[in-house]
């Protein structure tokens, strides 16, 4: 049994889920209550759980972001929205060092369960300051878990994993997939941390989607199959930190060939990461260089074809493939 | 104010209709506080503002074609269709932008009065901001700095009740804030928002002062925005009440009834005036529809300086190795 | 007061012979306001302060030897030598630490409180800073939400002159700031931070409003540092007259006297306690000694909650292949 | 002819023989002025100078970052001082969006030459909250240039290049380096961004050394060279945007085999996205893996053994080049 829900309804799923589960549960963000969030996602919890447990906060990330780790740390479980990505660049020093390494500076004496939530990427011409995709950065980071959903399924599962995990969490939702629909199981949904998987089998060549990336991927791959006859397997690693880099691993090591998508910028990247661990991990079995195809160096443009222009494309990747594959 | 609310008008509906993109924050409402405002500025003075900017370019004088065009994201638009409503910039006006960011202007409105005094000139900059910036941080340290340094500073907090975001107690200036403000040595002043001539006269005290005794001054301007569900839906909406409510406060409708009654206009004139704002702004939408979109290749100009070191980069893989631009110049030619 | 002295004098020389790194903030001159303020607070109560932490630990009732420890970057210090004495955190004396970050402990304190409230728990956190981090905009944003919410937080500005960095007009409380906070809707006192009675009676009166009508308050307590040219070189320095005027106001000195004074203490228990004072010194100073050095695989503990999926993450690549330590479970295993 | 200084004096050269050349400069920090700054970098510069063109600020990195933006916008040149590189994530919005983005989101109209300068990475057991390595943050980071001097010669001309940059740069000192002595030039001593040097030429591999990583490859090739007969080539990027990626590829070309040297996260680093680009573009000439030695995935610990634990030794370089060359 399953139902039909948009990205945006899984994730409120979610919240509702935990929020009846657990009492130390607390939303906290701007315009997360009277105005149902910036992209609806918190719609009708403050109604349904009160201001006690649904807080508007001002515009002040860092102080927000404080706040949640010194409740964290005294017991509750809070969910700090931020309503853009772009405003975690403000409170980086409450979420690189207060939160991912508490635990660390105290030796252990001090936990903080954490989830930070914020929509990245473009797709709606946001512009360049509301369009930025930093999961590089966020990833740098030892002690913060972070996860990408790129399905309504795995935002509410990873979303829910998320509340329940002692480690801070950031989870990056995409602002282009809010209304994106999919399956979600019937009853209790979790999606583990640190498992990778494959959207779509192939032989030819492996391609690996960061966020949205993945499902760009997956228009690639129908491209590849039905105008080359290429099989291309298209793999979601879902979880930044923990990685499952042995099912990436299982899965070049049959192909041979990797290709990374990713709307990060190209330098300091995910996809430059993950290239790396492939090369000094697997390095015997690659055929060709590890291709990536990332976001532009450059910030996103307002206009359509700018914010296009700074975005990996499925017509791109599907080249990229076949240039990977010596086409 | 005419040319503002027009504007603000024929952009919702171009919005709903698909020709402007992202978030499109209207001004319907503010232009009192926004002509007001930007009207005691000189020439020769620098102006930043929010994430509300194009309504803030028309009042500082920037061409509505090109302002229009931007919002079109069309390559006759001010920033050549890369920033938007929310970053429009035209530097010719010393209009120095839309910020996205909450907040985010603040200190670099400070930065810029610090280098107009320390090149001895006798500019003020002006910086007008939500109420909500006013929550950040930076609204503190920004002010806190200035005092300290005695740097010519305006900031107008236009506090608007109604649409979108964390209100605060917006509708009225807030007692609270004005002491906090003084307790960082800054000048606290209040204008009636609804009322262009009332802001004009506040704000350019204000700026007298910012000027002549080199310190920063802040001005509350409590407004009433037309009722707006949010950027995403930018068109007025709301009940009947509410818009009734605050058709009886419209800041146009109210400047043009008191011109009128005291002889300073004919509703003749007032309706020819409707009919000559009309026209320049279809020009402006047959020019931002005529206008072409930027090329693809135009996204990776202006991201470093022409002629800079940093170009060289730009030969070396941009975003990964499909996407890799032809190998530009050596670095050492280039950095030469 | 006499164990922070002596524990400060005799730190002071182990980082001159290298047995103690990094920086080493000395509260020479502070000991009045850090007991007085941490005295006011009951045992279910919270405690954050600044990277001058051991101090305040110590003040908590930490173990003197589990602090000596944590200077000396042992295993048996408080933190396992992670922390050292800008971090020091002690959890079971609701120490929550020592923060690095210039007020980046606030918004945690704020956070706190909230969690005590939410949970319907009669706590106050109170944090201590500098009045360095009175300049930072998390100050008043950490101060503005805790007035909304109204959370129960006591903050204790130690308004220390002399010694390092940006004093702003550090030598009085400041009648600036207690605007700037009132305006936030904040209570402020103030207190005299060289007398330990007086500061642990205004902090009490703190204490208490906050926790019975749920509110922030500020209490500034001005002080005078030891001359202490920089936590390079933490040992006392400065010119004569600087040090002569500091002894005149030495807030041990004056404490001592003055319980002799009222006949609450014979010197000679005064002479008794000191020697106390010097012998559990003593005895920290070789526990720290004999205490292990870490492993350096140690390192690679608490990073991460211990069961959680992330710990998968460890057996993969944590520095470059050279470095990768043994493969550990695969994730799926892992995150079951 | 020449002189010798510290890097600490080599900076301080630099920012008064710009001070003198150009009115336009000036500098905002914390400290700066009486204090002479944490690491006495500025040493002297209030009293020559004056408190017009050396202030000293408040603690908020943020505010001292855009003020810095608004001053070079109209028209100044100012250069900004943290504490600390890790201050640098309060004020990531500011260097991010503001100054780096500037001139892209007008369309050329406005221009940013600001420099921001601020001392990374262990030595000193400053902690886990004043030992952190950035650069690969900062490198992300489309419109800032970013400079990593490893010598005091180069800090100098490093930094003058940096001052008379049009775009924002971002010169990462280097904490245990300010005491480092080192030959200055006399006289007018520029380095130019986007110029990698060869510290040392060899023939059986590249080892990369990023900022104070340079200096842990040369030790390091000395210990190869000593006790095994390897000759390692070293080469300093010096500046990692504009990154002088035809010096490194001649290099391993030539070798066939890279080893990088980093002190910040191996995650989204440095290294691992030189390593991408050299797979992409040199992978035919690749005899084996680039290989890494990056800074741990862990905080910096205070203690002694833990900070070791956490950085880059040439020992484990040696060891990384010894099996980069599979022996
Ligand atoms: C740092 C940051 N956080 C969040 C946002 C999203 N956002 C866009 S408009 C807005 C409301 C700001 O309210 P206010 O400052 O009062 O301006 P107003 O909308 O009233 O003009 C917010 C929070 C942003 N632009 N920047
Ligand atoms: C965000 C940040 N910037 C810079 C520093 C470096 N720093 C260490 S101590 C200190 C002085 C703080 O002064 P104050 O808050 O008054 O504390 P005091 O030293 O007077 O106790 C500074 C700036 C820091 N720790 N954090
Ligand atoms: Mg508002
Ligand atoms: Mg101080």
């Amino acid at each position: 049994m399953s139902r039909t829900l948009t990205y945006r309804e899984a994730l409120n799923d979610a919240l509702r889920e935990e929020l009846d589960r657990d009492q130390r549960v607390l939303l906290l963000g701007e315009d997360i209550g009277a105005f149902d969030g910036a992209f609806r996602v918190t719609k009708g919890l403050l109604a349904d759980y009160g201001e006690e447990r649904v807080r508007d906060t001002p515009s002040a990330p860092g102080t927000i972001v404080g706040m949640g780790v010194g409740a964290a740390i005294v017991g509750l479980r809070p969910v700090v929205e931020l309503m853009t990505i772009t405003a975690a660049l403000r409170a980086l020093d409450q979420i690189a060092v207060s939160a991912a390494q508490a635990r660390f500076q105290s030796g252990g004496q001090l936990s903080v369960p954490l989830v930070l939530r914020a929509p990245q990427g473009g797709g709606h011409q946001l512009g360049p300051t509301h369009s930025h995709s930093l999961e590089a950065m966020l990833l740098a980071i030892p002690g913060l878990l972070v996860a990408t959903p790129s399905t309504p399924a795995d935002a509410k599962g990873l979303l829910k994993s998320a509340i329940r995990s002692d480690d801070p969490v950031f989870v990056i939702e995409h602002e282009s997939l809010y209304g994106t629909k999919g399956e979600i199981p019937e009853g209790e949904h979790l999606v583990p941390f640190g498992e990778a998987v494959v959207r779509r089998p192939g032989r030819d060549l492996t391609i690996l989607g960061i966020s949205r990336g993945a499902l760009t991927a997956l228009d690639a791959a129908d491209v590849l199959e039905r105008e080359h006859g290429v099989s291309a397997e298209v793999v979601d690693p879902r979880t930044l930190r923990p990685l499952d880099l042995p099912t990436i691993l299982e899965s070049v090591k049959r192909t041979n060939r990797l290709l990374i998508v990713e709307e990060g910028w190209p330098q300091g990247g995910v996809g430059a990461t993950i290239a790396a661990l492939v090369l000094e991990q697997a390095f015997d079995f690659l055929d060709g260089p590890v291709l990536r195809v990332a976001g532009a160096e450059a910030p996103v443009g307002y206009s359509r074809v700018l914010e296009r222009a700074a975005q990996a494309s499925s017509r791109e990747v599907a080249q990229a493939a076949l240039t990977a594959l010596g086409r | 104010m005419q040319l503002l609310r027009r504007f603000d008008e024929r952009a919702g509906e171009l919005y709903g209709a698909g020709q402007i993109g992202g978030f499109l924050h209207l001004a319907i409402g503010e232009e009192a506080a926004i002509v007001g405002a930007t009207r005691a500025l000189e020439d020769r003075d620098w102006l930043l503002t929010t994430f509300r900017a194009h309504a803030h370019a028309l009042a500082r004088g920037s061409e509505p074609a090109r302002v229009m065009a931007e919002l079109f994201g069309r390559v006759g638009g001010l920033c050549h269709g890369r920033a938007g409503a929310m970053h429009l910039t035209d530097v010719e006006r010393r209009f120095l932008g839309g910020f996205g960011m909450v907040g985010g202007h603040l200190p670099i409105a400070a930065g810029a009065a610090l280098a107009s005094t320390y090149q001895g000139r006798a500019e003020v900059t002006m910086a007008i901001l939500g109420d909500g910036a006013s929550g950040n941080g930076v609204f503190g340290e920004s002010l806190g700095l200035a005092a300290k340094w005695n740097l010519p500073v305006v900031l107008v907090i236009v506090r608007a009740l109604g649409g979108y975001a964390t209100e605060g107690d917006a509708a009225a200036a807030s007692a609270d804030l004005q002491r906090q403000v003084e307790g960082l040595g800054v000048k606290a002043l209040t204008c009636n928002g609804m009322d262009v001539v009332d802001t004009q006269a506040v704000c350019a005290d204000a700026v007298r002062i910012a000027r002549t005794e080199r310190r920063p001054v802040l001005v509350q301007a409590p407004t009433l925005r037309a009722p707006t569900p949010s950027p995403t839906a930018p068109r007025a909406a709301g009940d009947r009440e509410q818009i009734a409510a605050w058709k009886a406060r419209d800041p146009l409708a109210l400047f043009g009834d008191r011109l009128v009654e005291v002889g300073l206009v004919e509703s003749a004139d007032r309706a020819r005036l409707q009919m000559q704002v009309g026209a320049v702004i279809e020009q402006a939408v047959s020019f931002a529809g005529r206008s072409p979109h930027p090329e693809p290749e135009a996204l990776y100009e202006h991201v470093l300086a022409p002629g800079g070191s940093g170009e060289a980069w730009r030969g070396f893989d941009l975003r990964g190795t499909s996407r890799r631009a032809e190998a530009g110049p050596h670095p050492r030619e280039a950095s030469k």
